[in-house]
């Protein structure tokens, strides 16, 4: 085990899977002489040269158009899409041509390519740099959709998600690039489409994504500690495929489902999810599904409001403290 | 005649032999009949849901369909019945998936506007506009990463020059000099509205081919040797390694944009000049002239009918799709799955 | 009252605010002219003449981009995107450029203006001309969305629309095109975000948007005389605003929802409003919240795919007789 | 030096009055000492997230700052504090803005990239390449529509060229005839990548116009009196309803693209070469060419910075924004309730 940032762990699960197979080529904005804006693939034009880790125009369609294509027809292309709020000019080629051509043509087409991509707020970056978006890409069939939340995972997922044959939007969480954790030496591959259980408890079920995966951590220690409340906590890691057994067993157990999503509220993650449980482990809730998202609002960059925007530890305790006992 | 008048005469018959001038002509009528017989079908109702015919518009993906290798790419639009032909895809799996049957080329899943053979290498038909030249380009970008050189050619229409990802793909695959050739087939419409009302120029892609440090090709789409000759040349550059072609081919529509349409925005008279130049009537005149025998061209005829007949009568026969399919193919693993 | 044809109704509704209001103008591919591929707008060109009823190019961010920068400087627009599906190639004006301007410039900039746009499945045109994505704009914060079931309410929500402050996206139900209804004569404005009981039962409630709204009607009468379930049946209308008032209300009087969506499932408006009566109604329910929605699949093409994907009476009458007492 | 080398000489004063020439001064004095200012702050860590100087840049900001009529509307880039003071918004609440302060010109909402201040024509910062370029022609086609003879300038970079929606905007534009002058900032760079790296043509903006039946216009964006010659013929002529331009400007950006970027992947002696060109050395130098005094020049140097210091002082004293206003603002109605 190596102690590897967020960001190294990036780097390294694509060096791992451009060693070990030729057709995995890697192309987007400033990724290649620069290493990325976020320095996550720093090293790779070096090692693996110019005809495998590409520089682009600013021409998001044609990224991952190219991607696409080249995906169809024998590679296995990663592409970036610098922040996540830019899918936004490139969402046709996604959500119509990427997810959709395998069925469309009854299997004969297959996609297996990675959309990386930086995601979420806490960088005072403002309304247009700091979306999650992780539930637009849930919306649409067809994609799988990952999001890690520490280093490991991050080497593990992408390189599970590289081997894939099906397309996956691959969500990195800005604010996590420079957080630090331990990652299996050597070649590591996780699987997608299962959720992780990082503590149990007894009172109340959190389910958490990416960043909010620590502050849900965080939360449950001083529930635990200052209000006598014990919670499980579920690190979701993929949205598509996603883990119902974990979920459903983890709330059946506790009686009371929690999300915390950083996508605003409306038609987030935490809503299917809290729809799923509605149904299928309606008998076993002990109160009321809580909610906690950032609010339905474009993101504001001042520190101040920003930090009073996305769910935070305290939000997350006072929460939760007041309403399950 | 709207548009630019296109050039006249036939090559020298030593450039394009007879056997190549007789596949085209026969390609031409596969074409033609078959997207006829498609329009019979629906007015018979057995096509269900819309279709868009090339009638008018065949000597542009038959001249491409001779000029490429087995192992090229195609990629084309909703109106891409022919493109997909031309690669040799089955006819009884094209009619029978625009009349959503089994035996369709996608089992009744992707409709009239998204045709694909892979193995004949038909990579797709895209019904958004734009979305398929950065596609092809990707294509192009394996073929050139992989040193095979195949290449991948991207059919479509005068209105689709004006969307970005045109913009987008143009530049990115000069820039990587991918050997991709860029098809405009300027039919002088976008649905219903002249192309001429809503761009800047005259020639919405060969008058921006030097935005792309590209050469301006304008060629006479209703020609299939000179649609040969253009295909031929530059697939050859871009097998070479001379990077991407943008061809504007100028062609006419003799139907409407869809099913739904009459087409009555057209100009009185205007259909009529160009029925004149019907691709296959001045192809089989050239032949003629040429001193093919008019018995071998009516074998042909005879024998695309029969061929078109058996399909129409394979696909009637093909049940409507097993419901079973609707959950499949979503994922690698022949599923719908998105949970455990 | 007269009785009009859906797409008549948005002719209507159009030209009732284009008489009214200078600033109305209207822009598309192929709308003037040709009166709309859908024919919903034939006439417009001729009562207003070219320079308020303009043809486009095929530039969808051109043609919402510009609406945009009108609505900023004075006019009112309203944009036609032909299909629903076409959004995706402007998704970052719609999501990051229009939404967001009036927050990020807190509140200096203005952006009314309406986008029309034909949604829904139905009519076998395959997985990039019939999707329902009223979920993918629910999910932005910022723009409203209304997607009217009857004639009436496409003149008087579309009206509402275009008098409105905020932008809105407009979906129009391409299988209701032809479907007649009463429709208020004269000027006719009616309010967004008010839901509608069209029907009320006392063992479920059912919750429904445009087409689904039709059948879960017809599902509701067949249900009461053949398996004696009596249900409530409320038309949402408004996605944003939503009128949770009396979704709670109606929820809170039967105990038991179901949502009807022809989006597919994931992260689906029946999410969002599932995870709120799971939350504030929970006391209330009586047994699990159920969703029917078109499986999370691209649309398949073949009318009998079709037909067995987005939800049908038959299916909808199943599912609530199989689990609702 | 890379790119082209821009053209020399000084305008005959006849041309340019001497008053607007020391507004040009005193104009791009403003955004420099201003820029200048914000990068101590935020070395000073005052101003978090993140912040793009177009240090270098000033003379096209000013150019057309001085040129345009104060009803006509700017829409720029996340570049754009300099675009957003030249219409005169106000250095605190620029500065304010930037570090997230009450007085900032949207509250502390918006940030560095989304500078506005409506009330000056300054409708907006765009932070996703190319969005603000159909949205500047749709305030041109309100101008248009109501005759006011009103103009939208739009501001953005090189690579800003090959993403679609400067295809779309400039093909629509033109076809509508838009009151709208596209100016390219040609400095060279992407964020770290070269333009000519990834663009099919020299000009990134220039050799396309002819794509869109455009002039092709290259000007020096380090003269400011060249700037200011340009915009207002251009201006002129789409006021009276000849239509959009497309200027590209060649300049350079003396910092690096952001605050995070020490900019090494520059060749070395680049910055040290245009720096002999920076726009304000040489403007100075012009108008004491010109007969100016450097005393009158001195105290408008001493009268900009004064301004500065107090701006920053005025910035610096308010208050972190009020929490209450996460919640304003999303609708028109002041609030953020998505339901009742
Ligand atoms: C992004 C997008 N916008 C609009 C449409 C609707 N549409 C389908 S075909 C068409 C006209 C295309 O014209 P052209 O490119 O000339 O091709 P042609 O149909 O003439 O072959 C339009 C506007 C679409 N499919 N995709
Ligand atoms: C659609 C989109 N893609 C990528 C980015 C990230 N990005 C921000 S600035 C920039 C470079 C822009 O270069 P240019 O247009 O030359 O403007 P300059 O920064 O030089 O002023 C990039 C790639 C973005 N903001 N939007
Ligand atoms: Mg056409
Ligand atoms: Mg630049």
């Amino acid at each position: 085990m190596a102690e590897l940032t967020y960001r190294e762990a990036v780097a390294a699960g694509i060096a791992q899977e451009m060693a070990r197979d030729d057709r995995v080529v890697f192309l987007g904005e400033d990724v290649a002489h620069a290493g990325g804006v976020f320095k996550a693939t720093v090293g790779l034009l070096d090692q693996f040269g110019p005809l495998r880790v590409r520089d682009c125009p600013i021409s998001e369609q044609a990224i991952l158009g190219a991607a696409m294509g080249a995906a169809m027809t024998g590679l296995r292309p990663i592409a970036e899409i610098m922040f996540s709020d830019f899918l936004a000019v490139c969402w046709d080629i996604v959500a119509n041509e990427i997810a959709k051509s395998r069925y469309m043509t009854n299997g004969q087409v297959s996609v297996p390519l990675v959309i990386r991509t930086a995601n979420g707020g806490g960088s005072r970056f403002g309304a247009q740099h700091s979306q999650s978006v992780e539930n637009w890409a849930m919306a649409i069939p067809g994609i799988k959709v990952v999001a890690p939340a520490f280093p490991a995972d991050v080497k593990g997922l992408l390189a599970a998600s590289i081997r894939d044959e099906d397309p996956v939007l691959f969500f990195e969480q800005k604010s996590l690039y420079s957080f630090k954790g331990e990652v299996p030496d050597g070649e590591y591959v996780d699987e997608l489409g299962k959720a992780r259980v990082l503590r149990q408890g007894k009172d109340c079920t959190i389910v958490a994504l990416a960043l909010m995966v620590h502050r849900a951590l965080e939360a449950a220690e001083i529930l635990e500690r200052e209000h006598g409340i014990s919670c499980t906590v579920v690190d979701v890691r993929s949205l598509v495929p996603l883990d119902t057994v974990t979920i459903l067993a983890e709330v059946a157990r506790t009686g009371r489902l929690v999300t915390i999503e950083e996508n605003p509220r409306l038609c987030g993650w935490g809503a299917e999810i809290a729809s799923i449980i509605a149904d299928e482990c309606f008998w076993e809730l002990d109160g009321p599904i809580i909610r906690i998202t950032t609010p339905h609002i474009p993101l504001p960059s001042a520190d101040r409001l920003e930090d009073n925007t996305i769910p935070s530890v305290a939000r997350i305790v006072q929460e939760i403290s007041q309403r399950i006992d | 005649m709207t548009g630019t008048t296109p050039k006249k005469g036939a090559a020298p018959i030593s450039e394009i032999g007879s056997e190549t001038r007789l596949a085209l002509f026969r390609m031409q009528l596969e074409l033609r009949l078959c997207e006829k017989r498609a329009y019979d079908l629906f007015l018979q109702n057995l096509i269900k849901g819309t279709s868009h015919l090339s009638l008018g518009q065949e000597a542009i993906a038959a001249g491409f369909g001779v000029a490429m290798r087995p192992d090229d790419w195609t990629f084309c639009t909703y109106r891409g019945h022919a493109h997909t032909l031309a690669r040799g895809a089955s006819m009884t799996g094209v009619l029978g998936e625009l009349m959503g049957r089994e035996c369709g080329l996608l089992g009744g899943k992707g409709g009239s506007m998204h045709l694909t053979d892979v193995s004949k290498g038909a990579m797709g038909s895209y019904a958004i506009i734009g979305a398929h030249l950065p596609i092809a380009a990707g294509a192009a970008w394996s073929a050139q990463y992989r040193g095979t050189e195949q290449v991948a050619v991207c059919f479509f229409g005068d209105g689709t020059t004006n969307i970005g990802a045109f913009h987008e793909a143009l530049n990115f695959s000069v820039i990587w000099k991918l050997p991709v050739i860029f098809v405009c087939e300027n039919n002088l419409y976008m649905e219903y509205t002249p192309i001429s009302a809503v761009t800047a120029v005259e020639h919405p892609a060969a008058d921006r081919a030097a935005a792309y440090n590209l050469e301006r090709v304008v060629i006479d789409g209703n020609d299939a040797d000179e649609v040969y000759r253009t295909a031929t040349k530059f697939m050859n550059r871009a097998r070479q390694g001379g990077g991407p072609a943008l061809i504007e081919a100028m062609t006419y529509r003799h139907s409407g944009h869809s099913r739904a349409d009459p087409a009555q925005y057209r100009p009185k008279g205007e259909l009529e000049q160009w029925l004149e130049r019907d691709p296959i009537k001045i192809y089989r005149e050239r032949l003629l002239e040429l001193g093919m025998v008019e018995a071998t061209l009516r074998d042909i005829e005879e024998e695309v009918t029969a061929q078109v007949n058996e399909a129409t009568e394979a696909a009637k026969a093909s049940a409507a799709p097993d419901l079973a399919g609707i959950h499949q193919h979503v994922w690698a693993d022949g599923g719908a799955a998105w949970r455990n």
